[in-house]
């Protein structure tokens, strides 16, 4: 295929996951309402808000890594899904797997570190004691997530033996019973309750908690950079689903499959946010290093010998 | 941590199948019928009078004139505006409204854009909520600010006061006077309405007070004769009273009283409270013709300016219709004398039993003093001139109640009839009942009159009380005739009044002819009104002066007679019978000749 | 609670005893003897919570009343302590090791009546006003509605009537009637 | 210690406590605000003022509005927008939680609380300001990116309300910092809220809401005002 | 034991946390603390208010309460104000329970003045009623509200709604929805509507199922029992020295409830008893304040079926207008949800009051007890322990 062509297919499939990010977002706070006994917001308000973000006019400057830390996060969220596989067509080079190689999961992984080290740059830049402070706690809970996330996808790269998604995805098809959620269940749990720190959900969102630091590394961005990080992070929390979609989920097989797993992943760690409060950091780190990281270890020792 | 506690949390869940209980259009959302929103204000039936800007804690509420309405006796004119940058919606203002015309309406948005809108009168700037009718009003269930019944007043029973002329009104202990006096508003519309427009709310403060002398010197400010006002006034006040418009109208007249009653019967006393022991004399005099109310007024303030004052009187004491008017029962002696004693101890000189215009001629006055005020009063009773009106046995009752003050002998028959429905009427009513009562041990008196029970001019507690002296009172006919036999009176003809006056406010009454009824008596007693005696003026001076339709002397607003700047007139004679309107013009007067002996 | 008064009386002396309620009695105490009463109140007499200390300027005649209000919480009863000090010299003697709060509420005498408590935690620290030039702003000869309207401009010009002024001049203009009101028109 | 330093302490403790009886007309500056000397890592010592060396010392510009129909589709997206800041000034704040709650729901109307000025455009003034909050409005008003919103609540910030005689709480908030919208009440209630932020839409719509603008014009007018009432200023002139 | 088997919980002893005391020595040059600000421009503080924290890390060494962000100077306004406009004015002291306000102003007016056995038995039921009320509208915010501070803030959205239908039923009442302005001295400002009780019973059945539904969100949750339990200790021994009253002293053990120990209104002819726990921990002092819940709800319902018909609502009284009240003083408490709220109030004989002084419960909670708590804590637990220890800034700083 014409590498431009592809190219095309990608920031296609970006733009649909960048929409669909922001509209899941949406409904996921529309059924978070719905449990309170309201509407919400409506499905149209995460566009409007980034149009009215883009058209602030004030723009403060703290510094050169202030812009950046946006721009770092953005390219957390676009690498995450230039070098995973979308949509499994059987074929490598199918349209919708993007720049997927064999070894991208290591790619990804620091990918998922990325993000995070951005927001740590900028958000210090700025300034604010509360930016830091959610900084340090994110960093602190994110190494505690990655831990046993970690561990589980060591263990499924050991268990297909390889360190490609795309294989990884072709392995789990033909039906749900070769879904790593049930060939490798340990793995599997570990990342069940990994996900919810790395979604970023109650209970494991002390890192933006308004009731203490404001909203933590974002407390001193506004307009245009505070609307690059929401279209940022609207990517990212799809690019996460889809990475456990892929792992742990059997891939998809086409856009409409991707849309309901990503939704339904996405909407566990919602299931158990809205009725847990957050945990303080020390407890949420103790909490990882508890059980999801005995289940990743369990999960290597399973596939190891 | 067990399974439980990590499980029982997702129960909550079961609310995402749960319709939201949100408001589907919270804009237009109405509040509970006793909701305090916006105010609304029934400028029809506000009066003015303030009590809401007083009882506004944060100074909300001003008064503001408002085109379209009138200053008028009893309405300020003023309506309350409100500033909403001020405004706490505590509605105090409601619950004290006098009249009940303010209220809350249930309507709460207001948005603007500019912070000076928010100030409005309600019910005269148009608002989208004034028709509402729901809101907060005055609530019920024994809730007041003040109290709406007035201090009963503690009278002789009619058994008890019938026989003799003592008077039977007992006045205001302390605690009732004050607790009278609490009722206050301290509006002060009823200053405008009272002819001397006496400091009315300043002197009921100082009984709140219990600061007899500061009331005193209130009282004196504009009305030297308050023992007598404190009796027999009119008190036209209480019928504007704001009080008076959801309950009874403070007892003004009887607070006033209360305050002269506390000052003993002492004129040194009365000088060293009023600050008058040294006056500045100056070189002037002035001649007063007459000493009722308006003469002894004038005289009081004359005298306070330092002139030299005569008066003189054609009758053996001073008083005029205070005196010769009014029965002993309702005004006793000793308390007019009070009054007048502390009078002439200013320095005021009364030469009793001259008779201007026949031992001393108006123009002599002229020749003798600076100026001359003649307040002579309505001393000549007027006649129905019905058929029959010339026979003996019809009397006036002026000339009777004078001549009961005299001591003379009253002609009392066994029945009476009275025709007449004023004050004066009840007076020779009542008067003659106990006359009765002591001749023949029983009453047996009819009054009638031509306006129907509503409309009699006599006070209300009046004919309460003649009632209850046993007189009949049949309001509501007109006299055709004095039914003679023999010389002597049997009764009175009269037929049932429809209506007084005609379309043009002209007195032309109607009468409905098939309801005839003849009252039975020995002698008829007319009191219908009373006329002037003018014979002091001569030819020559009335020549220069102007008489009105109705027969009065026109002067200008100071009482100044219009061709005779040396002569003044006031009292009864220019604004009718009435002792508070005769203090008034005595006043005006002082202040009159004052001005133009010194400012000429 | 009378028995307790009585002692109380008897070892301070104290003047002006009000029975307020059954259980709550107001006192009067020398300034000397004041911390000493309830000290002991307290270790003593089972007066154990601390309700309230509050100051009335007393401006006619000269004085402070502060007053320390305790509770026993076994006889549920108030007894109310209060010290006059002298107005333009106030200072009293700090509690602040008696109750863990009173220092608290001597940093709000100390701002809102000027009144010192030498030794006591943070007492010189703003309390409720930031910046406050003008005399302590809980005496009574500091006006606070005069303050107000000079410095935080109020809107508008409004203006209200007297009902009584307003039909005076509308319906008698002139008939100028009383004393005062004939040296108000001059 | 010697006898003699104690001797000095205490009269300069009684001479402190003398001083703050009646404080004297004196600039408030809070020691950590003070001009101070600090040594540099290179062993310089350099004099640092830290209101106007930490803070930028820059007048506000007026930002015009673009026009056209970019402008016109800016104004819609603002106006189904508003980002309020959760700062509770005064009373009137306990009316928020039901509008944020299942009742009023304002979430529906586009409207969402933000915990930082950066990233907020309404600000609800919730009634009453006392002058030491309204240091800290002005703080936050300066902060918040433009085009800003600000919405009055209530009798207090349009002549006083219950507070018009107090010598803590300003009179009228225009006076400080431009408002956009009053909304009439003590406090107003949750629907009459909603009732304003209709009202602020439609001011938004039509291009009207450029107070941020009025505010930058008529800044000198503004800071005197604001300067005469805070007298412990101790803080630069704009806080960006 | 798989903790310890693990041995991921770090030593306790290297914790910072238990090596500060309120004494520790903090210089701030030594670059080793950091100072940042709670407020007053933050949404998790109660109110607006500010805390200035000196940090080290996570913990925090030094707290310090800035109030005066609300001060409005009432007790200079009220002794400016009528005996009758003190009440508008002095409920505002407290938003979170405004009707407690007027119930002492009255009180102690109608006690000076010698009025306080005239006010009519009907409107006594009525203000005890509308003081109920207040308690449940404040314990319906606070409860979930504790769950809140830990982000649990769907409880607080049901409490809230909640609380709105209380709200409605003060707007029949009384005629507004938070300044209800409803206690006046000599009795009350309106009858009981017609409907009232029902629509109240309505009301209540929803809060009793909204009790059981809290206490499965709340105190069925593992992440809110690792919060709770053990922050912010009250123990026996400090309420007497920090002057602790309310619920805060009945979760750790000490009964104290002024509607018990000096009952006011017709509190002892109502059938309650207070709840106490002994923990004195943020869990306890919630699940304390649960309880009331439970009680306010059975107390309302006591109050609706014992009070009377219909009655006078105020007593005879002098004109407002021009009254005025002999020279005295009194101490007026009630039990507001916070705990003894009582106002010392002061007449000189003219028709204002000489001085009025609020004794809020918040003015000791709030700075001494709450500065010395924070002592040792965790900076994410400085919302959590404000709200337990139920801090209102508005009636501290007045």
């Amino acid at each position: 295929m014409n590498i431009y062509v592809k190219l095309a297919y990608t920031f296609l499939g970006l733009m649909i996951v960048l929409n669909w990010g922001m509209l899941m977002g949406a409904t996921m706070r529309k059924i978070g309402a719905r449990v309170a006994g309201r509407h919400g917001i409506p499905f149209k308000q995460p566009w409007i808000d980034l149009f009215k973000n883009i058209g602030v006019r004030t723009t403060i400057t703290h510094g050169i890594m202030y812009y950046i830390g946006p721009v770092f996060r953005l390219t957390g969220g676009v690498g995450l899904f230039l070098f995973m596989p979308a949509v499994f067509s059987g074929s490598p080079y199918g349209i919708w797997t993007n720049f997927s190689f064999e070894g991208d999961l290591i790619l990804i992984l620091y990918f998922q570190v990325f993000g995070m080290l951005g927001m740590a740059l900028g958000a210090g830049e700025g300034g604010h004691p509360y930016a830091a402070m959610g900084i340090a706690r994110g960093l602190a809970q994110h190494a505690a997530v990655e831990l046993p996330l970690t561990l589980a996808f060591l263990s499924i790269a050991i268990q297909y033996d390889t360190f490609s998604v795309y294989k990884i995805v072709e392995a789990q098809q033909g039906g749900f019973q070769n879904w790593v959620l049930f060939t490798n269940p340990f793995a599997a749990a570990a990342v069940i309750l990994a996900m919810l720190g790395a979604l970023g959900h109650s209970p494991f969102n002390l890192v933006k908690a308004p009731n203490e630091i404001l909203i933590g590394p974002a407390t001193e961005y506004e307009g245009s950079y505070l609307g690059f990080m929401q279209s940022a992070g609207a990517i990212i929390h799809v690019m996460e689903a889809m990475l456990f979609m892929n792992l742990v989920f059997g891939g998809a097989t086409n856009w409409f499959e991707l849309i309901l797993k990503t939704f339904l992943i996405y909407f566990w760690s919602v299931f158990v946010g809205i009725v847990f409060p957050r945990f303080k950091i020390e407890q949420s780190v103790t909490w990882f290093f508890k059980v999801p990281l005995l289940l990743g270890v369990l999960a290597i020792l399973m596939y190891s010998f | 941590m067990n399974l439980t506690d990590i499980l029982t949390p997702f129960t909550a869940w079961a609310g995402v199948f749960k319709e939201p209980v949100t408001i589907k259009d919270p804009l237009n959302r109405e509040a509970a019928p006793r909701y305090r929103g916006f105010h609304h204000n029934d400028v029809a039936v506000c009066i003015g009078c303030g009590s809401c800007e007083a009882i506004c804690e944060n100074q909300a509420i001003d008064l503001v004139p408002v085109e379209g309405i009138a200053t008028k006796d009893g309405d300020s004119g003023l309506r309350p505006s409100i500033d909403y940058g001020r405004c706490c919606w505590c509605a105090l203002c409601v619950d004290i409204c006098t009249t009940d015309s303010l209220r809350l309406t249930n309507a709460y948005t207001w948005v603007d854009t500019d912070g000076d809108n928010f100030i409005f009168t309600p019910g005269v700037d148009a608002k989208p909520w004034d028709e509402k009718q729901e809101g907060w009003r005055k609530p019920q269930n024994g809730y007041e600010f003040y109290a709406k019944e007035r201090q009963h007043m503690s009278e002789l029973h009619a058994e008890h006061r019938i026989d003799s002329f003592i008077e039977f009104v007992k006045g205001y202990s302390k605690e009732q006077a004050q607790k009278e006096a609490d009722r206050c508003v301290s509006c002060g519309i009823c200053t405008a309405t009272c002819p001397a427009h006496m400091g009315i709310p300043q002197y009921i403060k100082a009984i709140r007070n219990d600061d007899m002398e500061e009331g005193m010197r209130v009282l004196y400010e504009t009305n030297p004769l308050p023992e007598i006002c404190g009796r027999i006034c009119t008190h036209k006040c209480e019928d504007v009273c704001s009080v008076g418009h959801s309950g009874d109208p403070l007892s003004i007249r009887w607070l006033k009283r209360y305050i002269a009653d506390q000052i003993p019967s002492d004129t040194t006393k009365y000088k060293e409270i009023l600050g008058t022991s040294n006056i500045d004399k100056n070189s002037k005099k002035v001649a007063i013709v007459g000493s009722g109310p308006s003469g002894l007024s004038a005289a009081h303030y004359l005298a306070l300016l330092g002139y030299s004052v005569t008066i003189f009187e054609s009758l053996p004491e001073a008083g005029g219709m205070m005196r010769y008017g009014i029965p002993e029962y309702r005004l006793p002696y000793d308390q007019i004398d009070k009054d007048i004693n502390y009078i002439l101890s200013l320095g005021v000189e009364i030469k009793y039993n001259v008779k201007v215009g026949k031992d001393i001629t108006l123009e002599q006055l002229h020749n003798d003093f600076d100026a001359v005020f003649a307040g002579t009063g309505l001393h000549l009773g007027r006649s129905t001139r019905v058929p029959g009106s010339d026979n003996k046995h019809v009397y006036q009752s002026v000339d009777l109640l004078r001549d009961i003050v005299l001591g003379k002998e009253i002609p009392t028959e066994k029945r009476i009839v009275v025709i007449g429905g004023g004050n004066v009427a009840m007076d020779i009513t009542r008067s003659m009942a106990r006359l009765q009562m002591k001749k023949y041990g029983q009453v047996n008196i009819i009054t009638t009159s031509l306006e129907d029970e509503e409309t009699m001019p006599a006070d209300r507690e009046e004919v309460v009380e003649a009632r209850e002296e046993g007189c009949t009172i049949i309001p509501g006919f007109g006299p055709q005739e004095i039914m003679i036999q023999d010389g002597k009176v049997t009764g009175l003809r009269v037929w049932k009044c429809l209506s007084i006056f005609d379309e043009n406010r002209a007195f032309n009454p109607k009468f409905d002819q098939n309801d005839e009824q003849i009252f039975e008596g020995d002698m008829v007693i007319e009191s219908i009104g009373q006329g002037m005696d003018l014979s002091y003026l001569s030819e020559e001076t009335k020549s220069k002066i102007e008489f009105n339709n109705r027969g009065r002397v026109v002067t200008n607003a100071d009482f100044q007679v219009q061709g005779l700047p040396w002569l003044f007139m006031g009292g009864d004679i220019i604004q009718g019978p009435d002792v508070i309107h005769g203090i008034a013009n005595g006043h005006i007067v002082a202040q009159a000749i004052d001005k133009m002996l010194f400012e000429k | 609670m009378k028995t307790i008064i009585e002692k109380l009386n008897s070892k301070y002396n104290l003047q002006e005893i009000v029975y307020q309620r059954d259980n709550l009695v107001f006192a009067a105490i020398n300034k000397e003897n004041a911390i000493d009463a309830v000290t002991y109140l307290r270790d003593y007499e089972g007066f154990s919570h601390f309700v309230l200390m509050s100051c009335v300027d007393w401006i006619e005649d000269g004085k402070f009343q502060l007053l320390y209000l305790l509770n026993n919480p076994t006889l549920k009863s108030d007894l109310g302590l209060k010290v006059y000090i002298d107005r333009n010299n106030p200072e009293m003697v700090s509690a602040h090791h008696l109750w863990k709060q009173i220092w608290t509420y001597q940093r709000e005498l100390k701002e809102a009546f000027g009144i010192n408590f030498p030794g006591s935690p943070r007492v010189d620290e703003n309390f409720v006003v930031e910046g406050w030039t003008d005399i302590p702003h809980m005496r009574r000869d500091f006006d606070t509605h005069e303050y107000a309207q000079k410095t935080y401009f109020p809107r508008g010009d409004r203006k209200t009537n007297d009902p009584a002024e307003y039909m005076r001049k509308k319906l008698y203009p002139n008939q100028p009637i009383t004393a005062k009101q004939r040296k108000d028109d001059k | 210690m010697s006898e003699l330093d104690l001797n000095d302490k205490v009269s300069e403790m009684l001479a402190k406590s003398e001083a703050n009886v009646i404080k004297s007309e004196k600039t408030f500056i809070h020691p950590e605000d003070e001009v101070r000397e600090v040594v540099a890592p290179d062993g310089s010592i350099i004099k640092i003022n830290p209101i106007y060396d930490y803070f930028s010392g820059e007048r506000p510009q007026e930002e015009k509005p673009r026009g056209g129909i970019v402008e016109k589709f800016l104004n819609w997206a603002r106006s189904e927008s508003i980002w309020v800041l959760g700062f509770g000034t005064g009373c009137g704040s306990i009316e928020i939680p039901p509008l944020v709650t299942p009742r009023f729901d304002m979430f529906r109307f586009g409207i969402q609380m933000r915990p930082t000025p950066r990233q907020s455009n309404a600000f609800i003034i919730s009634g009453y300001l006392s002058v030491k909050t309204l240091k800290r409005v002005i703080r936050t008003y300066e902060q918040m990116p433009a085009p800003k919103y600000v919405i009055a609540l209530g009798s207090c910030t349009i002549n006083g309300g219950m507070y018009y005689d107090s010598y803590s709480t300003i009179n009228r908030l225009d006076k400080y910092i431009p408002v956009d919208v009053y909304i009439a009440g003590c406090m107003p209630r949750p629907e009459a809220l909603i009732a304003g932020f209709v009202k602020l839409k439609e001011l938004i719509k039509e291009g009207k809401a450029e107070k941020a603008n009025e505010y930058a014009r008529n800044f000198d007018e503004y800071k005197a005002n604001q300067k005469k009432i805070i007298k412990d200023w101790s803080m630069p002139d704009y806080n960006w | 034991m798989i903790n310890k088997f693990l041995g991921f919980k770090p030593d306790e002893k290297l914790l910072p946390s238990q090596t500060v005391t309120t004494d520790t020595v903090i210089d701030l040059s030594s670059h080793k603390y950091q100072k940042i600000w709670l407020g007053p421009n933050h949404p998790g503080v109660t109110g607006n208010m500010s805390v200035e924290l000196t940090v080290q890390g996570n913990t925090i060494m030094k707290a310090k309460t800035h109030v005066g962000y609300l001060h409005r100077g009432f007790e200079k306004l009220i002794e400016r104000r009528l005996f009758v406009q003190g009440f508008p004015t002095s409920i505002r002291m407290c938003v979170a329970e405004p009707d407690t306000n007027e119930y002492l102003i009255a009180r102690s007016t109608e006690e000076l003045s010698g009025y306080a056995d005239a006010v009519p038995e009907y409107a006594n039921w009525l203000r005890m009623l509308s003081l109920e009320m207040a308690r449940l509208q404040g314990l319906l915010r606070g409860v979930p509200g504790q769950g809140g501070t830990f982000a649990l803030g769907i409880g607080v959205q049901w409490g809230v709604y909640l609380r709105d239908l209380i709200l409605d039923r003060f707007e029949e009442l009384t005629g507004a929805r938070v300044y209800h302005m409803y206690i006046i001295p000599g009795g009350v400002r309106g009858n009981l509507p017609e409907g009232f009780k029902k629509r109240m019973e309505e009301n209540l059945v929803e809060i009793d199922e909204f009790i059981i539904r809290i206490k499965k969100l709340m105190f069925h949750n593992s992440v809110f029992k690792t919060r709770a339990v053990g922050l912010g200790i009250i123990t026996p021994d400090m309420v007497d020295k920090y002057g602790i009253v309310g619920t805060n002293a009945r979760a750790c053990g000490v009964k104290r409830d002024v509607r018990k120990d000096n009952p006011y209104l017709y509190y002892d002819k109502l059938d309650f008893d207070p709840p106490t726990a002994t923990e004195g921990d943020v869990y306890a002092r919630t699940w304390v304040r649960w309880q009331e819940l439970i009680q306010t709800v059975d107390l309302i319902r006591q109050i609706m079926d014992k009070m009377p018909e219909t009655g006078d609502i105020r007593a005879k009284m002098p004109n407002v207008l021009n009254w005025k009240i002999a020279k005295g003083e009194t101490y007026v408490r009630l039990e507001s949800g916070r705990g003894e709220y009582g106002m010392y109030y002061v007449t000189d004989g003219s028709d204002k009051p000489r001085r009025i002084n609020l004794r809020g419960p918040s003015y000791n909670h709030a700075i001494a007890l709450f500065e010395d708590m924070l002592v040792g804590a965790d900076v994410a637990d400085v919302h959590a322990i404000m709200v337990s220890v139920q801090s209102c800034p508005p009636e501290i700083e007045r």
